[in-house]
């Protein structure tokens, strides 16, 4: 069974879908060709059940974000084992609502990765079984692996922030002091009670 | 036991049965004794586990404790003053009169067994003649309590631990209680010491080279003593890598000690058993049964048959649990599903079947030889020559076989036994 | 004085070398025996989070063996005196630690193994991981390392031996501070 | 909390008064910190929905943050019981986007280094599987090996355990003189080693019987969940990226794959793609692995091992996928680079992440100890599912 190219099967895909498929991109180390999200579904189950490419395999879903160009891109890596061949798939969506169709009736491996892509950078995968937060804990708010993803500064009240362990040790010392001071004022009439500064 | 009391009271002077505090002296009797016994199989459990943690270690070319005392002897005391002092912590939504009470079963469960096992000629707390039947419905005690700990705390894992312990130990009583009938048919009496009177000194009189079927129940009253102390391959109710520690997960400080100390007592009572019934007890290999018989009647047991016959239980018992010590290290464990169907598939019918064949076996031989087939086999006799050669055939060519094999995978590995650090 | 006095016998007391002091003041033989049961069976609750907790396995085989000091893995928090935090504590899991922390019974002792541990180490860009385990349970022995070998954990584990060896029969059971009910003051995870 | 959300949307709503076990994250088989929530009716689990996400240390957002070399030591945490293959998965990758070629001494080394370190990944997984079916001895066998093998790459590359061998371009260190005399040494002690393991755990009958025939999954069943490595090639699929995608060193070496074939026998209820078969594809692939580091020590180049890379590495625009074929199967390192000094994007597609996904479908039927075997079986580790 020989393996297809890149070339070849990009030709097979465009005699079938004209233009849902767009162009193979320049080869700059691994070519890609980007697919109309609307009709992704319909493309992967011929890449699928086709005998000559028979991708039976779904290596990599993943996504790359692209605040300046508003998009994310979710990627598929096919792999065909009984032709030994690879195809690597895009598609682009808006990033403000980021909506597909789910590849898991075609393959279960996109089960969990779909549901990571979801966790990790919101794109809702339309006909997914349970499409839930993977790897961050349940009421984690914002999507991580986004560009613009800033941290929220601890979580249930763990603060997210360790300082400098020679701080620690300035504060032990002002709080010493402090506390000295405190025992030393009843005594001493009434010292102006320097409020020590709140650290930290 | 009880004459021992009474000649010490006649040689106070007085006479037992007419003296007002006779039965005063006797609880304080029995309370000595069962206090000796039950620090006894404390001891025996604390020293059993430094003793099995060193050979599991060495068995893992590991080192086992050595740190603590010399050679790590102090390691269980060292334990048990920890569990005492560690928090009495008892779960919340635990139900906590059950949870405090469940040890304590367990704790009786395992001790109650001393009062019938013998620790040689003559050295047992009392001559019970229901013995055997005895000991085979107390062990139904540490099951109680087990099932109390599972349930009483309240969390899933010890549910899923005490059920498992009910099944499997209820389970096993049957084939247990079935296969102990064939040295009971063979001596004539549920009583311990005359189990072990019928039987010889030399290991071709013992029960289990007597006769096939002896041969048989040996190893299937190994089995489901195996699994009524839930050990390996049945330790299923506290299997570390399911149930996290079954059914004592939410044990700790002293309740946890006490389940430490009946599983681990339990060996001894495991073994005892089995050496009581099969491997000829504390009959000393010199001594036949007509000498016995007549220091008796002479009224003139010399001073080292009494400590010779308890060394003999103490080295074959203290075999038995190496042995069994060494099967918790090498086996996996076996699911739920398979120990059950063992039990009611395989040893329960066989079982049944070794009664029935050893009950024929019984009338053909009364038959074939008489009078004479009453205790052992004078030597030299048809009887005799037929032991000795069933003890060859079923006991030296077995284990001569194993010896070897297992010196060759040594050889093979090119391992050497390296005993510099101990 | 007398004071001073009791510091002098116990300073004595305490090292090895020097033969038993004659007098010894009454809980001061006490004190020893517990510290002697408590650090030479230390059994230690299975925490293995990362790679630390391959280091931990390691640690309890053939070459460095933690059995020798009389210390078992225990899977329950219930029957384990040592928590040794073995890896990267992230969010997600610092609530369970927290539940595991609690429910194990007094006399309890924490080792933070590895820089993941002690202050989130090579995970400290990271926004999932919490820097460092004293920020949810206190801790008594930092061990540092990535991961650390197991010669360096057993010398943490005989550092907390040492610290059972000095402790104080009063001090045993940690100050309880108002409101947390935990004796330390630190957030209280929902 | 998200459990009671959880029984409703996974397990439907009669499971009320059914027994819902939290296989909690610390639990003694879980390997690592996984949880399962299991539906189990008695003994009998009716369904178990792992939940991850425990040990997520955000490897991939820090790949955005620090430069590409400095992102090596982030690759030996992402699996650190085979901390080679993904070092070399992430070298492979850059390499391809930088165009650069790698001396052959290097791949040489790259070579050995990781079959070393798939017999002592291999080693902990049958270990702990043993472990959890009960057998404790083989368990420290399996770590008194790996200690060796601990001190052989300790000596090549100065870590233990996440050891930051392999660079950009070539290997970190040279192979020290005295090393190929010990390396040979310990590889004729391990055959041996290895004729004890199958002896004392692999032909133990209670071990086969608790392995036979259970948790089999079919050919095309591995396939569509995108299992890899010996879980893929146990169901009977014959491929294996060193032979049929050949990279680095591997066309030099001649090595049988190990297909399953239902080891555990037909009358024991053996079936091609069963738990047994899984366990005992690991065996046979350190044996492979033991044949390619001879092989690999016997033709073993010279010549310098690491090649000439520019100081700041700054690739040009583009995305490049490396696969390799990790101790867990196939590990694929997607980077995509912007032509800044750190890469735009990187994404490491491993083997036990989808493994983890058959669970919840497997677990019908199987018993809790059955779960715990089958956990083992896919020898699956937190760090490779959480990233």
């Amino acid at each position: 069974m020989p393996g297809l190219t890149f070339e070849q099967i990009h030709q097979r895909l465009v005699e079938k879908f004209g233009d849902a498929v767009g162009p193979l991109s320049p080869p700059k180390k691994d070519p890609f060709c980007v697919f109309a999200a609307p009709r992704l579904g319909e493309i992967c189950r011929f890449l699928k059940d086709d005998p000559a490419l028979y991708f039976d395999f779904l290596e990599d879903l993943t996504a790359t974000d692209h605040p300046k160009e508003n998009l994310i891109r979710v990627v598929y890596h096919f792999y065909s084992y009984r032709h030994r061949h690879l195809f690597i798939a895009k598609v682009e969506l808006d990033r403000k609502d980021p909506q597909v169709d789910s590849l898991e009736p075609l393959w279960k491996a996109a089960n969990w990765m779909e549901r990571e892509v979801f966790d990790l950078f919101g794109v809702t995968f339309r006909g997914h079984s349970d499409l839930r937060r993977i790897l961050m804990p349940d009421d984690w708010v914002g999507n991580p692996l986004r560009k613009d993803y800033t941290e929220s500064g601890g979580y249930r009240g763990i603060s997210n922030v360790r300082d400098n362990p020679l701080d620690l040790y300035l504060n032990m010392d002002r709080q010493v002091r402090a506390e000295q001071a405190a025992a030393q004022s009843p005594e001493a009439a009434a010292p102006p009670a320097v409020a020590p500064k709140a650290e930290g | 036991m009880q004459e021992l009391v009474d000649n010490l009271i006649l040689r106070w002077g007085h006479d037992p049965a007419s003296w007002p505090i006779t039965q005063g002296v006797y609880l304080v009797a029995m309370l000595l004794v069962g206090m000796a016994l039950t620090t006894f199989g404390a001891i025996f459990a604390g020293l059993l586990s430094w003793w099995e943690r060193r050979i599991a270690a060495r068995m893992q070319s590991r080192i086992g404790p050595n740190r603590v005392g010399p050679g790590g002897l102090l390691q269980f005391l060292a334990d048990a003053l920890k569990l005492i002092g560690k928090e009495d912590l008892i779960p919340s939504e635990s139900d906590n009169v059950l949870f405090r009470i469940a040890p304590y079963f367990v704790m009786t469960g395992f001790v109650l067994t001393f009062v019938v096992l013998p620790f040689g000629y003559r050295l047992s707390p009392t001559y019970m003649n229901v013995g055997l039947f005895y000991v085979v419905s107390i062990t139904a005690l540490i099951v109680v309590g087990i099932l109390i700990s599972g349930w009483a705390s309240n969390s899933k894992w010890s549910l899923f631990g005490g059920i498992r312990a009910a099944a499997q130990v209820v389970s096993y009583e049957i084939p247990s209680g079935m296969v102990i009938l064939v040295p009971i048919i063979m001596a004539g009496s549920l009583n311990l010491h005359d189990i072990i009177r019928a039987q010889g000194g030399a290991p071709w009189d013992w029960f289990m080279f007597q006769t096939p079927m002896g041969y048989a129940a040996f190893f299937i009253f190994f089995i489901s003593l195996l699994a009524e102390g839930n050990r390996t391959p049945f330790d299923l109710p506290e299997a570390e890598s399911e149930l996290v520690s079954g059914y004592n997960t939410e044990y700790s400080g002293m309740r946890f000690a006490y389940f430490f100390t009946a599983e681990w007592g339990g060996l001894w009572v495991m073994s005892a058993l089995l050496t009581t019934c099969f491997l000829g007890g504390w009959q000393v290999p010199g001594v036949s049964m007509e000498t016995l018989t007549r220091w008796e009647a002479a009224n003139a047991v010399p001073w080292w048959f009494y400590i010779g016959s308890a060394a003999v239980f103490v080295i074959k018992v203290l075999a038995l649990v190496n042995v069994i010590v060494w099967i918790r290290w090498t086996f996996p464990r076996i699911r739920v599903d398979q120990m059950m169907t063992l039990c009611w598939k395989y040893l329960v019918p066989i079982g049944m079947g070794l009664v029935l064949l050893e009950a024929f076996t019984e009338i053909l031989s009364f038959r074939i030889f008489g009078e004479a087939a009453k205790g052992q086999a004078k030597l030299g006799s048809p009887r005799d020559i037929l032991h000795f050669a069933f003890f060859v055939i079923a006991g030296v060519l077995p284990l001569a076989a194993f010896f070897m094999k297992t010196f060759r995978n040594i050889q093979l590995t090119g391992d050497r036994v390296d005993l510099s650090n101990w | 004085m007398a004071d001073q006095a009791t510091k002098d016998l116990k300073g004595y007391s305490h090292d090895p070398g020097a033969s038993a002091a004659l007098v010894t003041t009454s809980t001061n033989l006490i004190e020893d025996l517990i510290n002697w049961s408590r650090r030479s069976s230390m059994f230690y609750l299975l925490f293995g989070l990362a790679c630390c907790g391959i280091e931990l396995m390691q640690t309890g085989g053939p070459r460095a063996d933690l059995d020798r000091f009389g210390s078992v893995p225990r899977a329950t928090p219930r029957q384990s005196d040592l928590m040794i935090v073995a890896g990267t504590l992230t969010y997600k899991m610092a609530i369970r630690c927290k539940l595991l922390y609690e429910q194990m019974a007094e006399p309890k002792y924490v080792i933070s193994m590895g820089s993941c541990a002690n202050c989130g180490g090579l995970f400290q860009l990271s926004y999932s991981v919490v820097k460092g385990v004293d920020k949810i349970i206190p801790v008594d022995v930092y061990v540092p390392g990535c991961p650390p070998r197991p010669e360096a954990l057993t010398e943490g584990f005989l550092r907390v031996q040492e610290l059972i060896k000095r402790e104080k029969l009063k001090t045993k059971m940690r100050p309880k501070k108002p409101g947390t009910g935990a004796g330390y003051d630190l957030p209280e995870v929902a | 909390m998200a459990l009671d959300q959880l029984i409703v949307t996974k397990f439907g709503t009669d499971a009320e008064h059914e027994m819902i076990l939290n296989m909690g994250p610390q639990h003694p088989s879980t390997h690592g910190v996984i949880n399962f929530v299991v539906q189990a009716d008695g003994e009998v689990m009716k369904k178990a929905v792992p939940q991850v996400g425990y040990l997520h240390r955000a490897i991939e957002k820090i790949g955005e943050i620090v430069t590409y070399p400095g992102f090596m030591p982030y690759t030996d945490r992402i699996d650190y019981l085979a901390a080679m293959f993904a070092n070399e998965g992430y070298a492979l990758a850059v390499e391809k986007l930088l165009g650069l070629q790698v001396p052959p001494r290097a791949q040489y080394l790259r070579a050995i280094s990781c079959e070393l370190n798939r017999i002592a990944s291999h080693l902990i997984s049958l270990g702990t599987m043993a472990m959890d079916i009960g057998a404790v001895t083989p368990f420290p066998y399996a770590l008194r090996e790996r200690e060796s093998i601990n001190d052989l790459l300790e000596a090549l590359c100065g870590a233990r355990l996440t050891y930051n061998y392999h660079r950009i371009g070539g290997v970190a260190f040279d192979m020290p003189e005295d090393w190929m005399p010990l390396c040979r040494k310990w590889l004729d002690h391990f055959e041996k080693i290895l004729n004890e393991w199958d002896r004392l755990i692999s032909f133990n009958e209670i071990f086969v019987e608790r392995l036979a025939g259970m948790g089999t999954i079919p050919a095309e069943m591995a396939v569509n969940y995108g299992l890899v490595g010996p879980n893929l090639r146990a169901s009977g699929v014959d491929f294996d990226l060193r032979r049929d995608e050949p990279y680095g060193a591997y066309p030099d070496f001649k090595f049988m794959i190990p297909i399953g074939t239902a080891y555990a026998g037909k009358h024991r209820g053996g079936q091609v793609g069963d738990c047994y078969d899984r366990f005992y594809c690991r065996v046979l692939e350190c044996r492979e692995s033991l044949l390619i580091v001879r092989q690999a020590l016997d033709k073993f180049p010279d010549g310098e091992f690491m090649a000439k890379v520019p100081r700041k590495i700054k690739p040009e625009v583009g995305e490049a996928q490396s696969r390799i074929e990790a101790a867990r199967g196939e590990m694929a390192y997607y980077v995509v680079s912007d032509g800044g000094e750190r890469a735009y994007r990187v994404r490491a597609r491993t083997g036990s992440f989808l493994a983890m996904g058959i669970i919840e479908d497997l677990s019908r039927g199987l018993m809790i100890a059955d779960l715990v075997a089958l956990i083992a079986s896919l020898d699956v580790v937190a760090p490779e599912i959480d990233r």
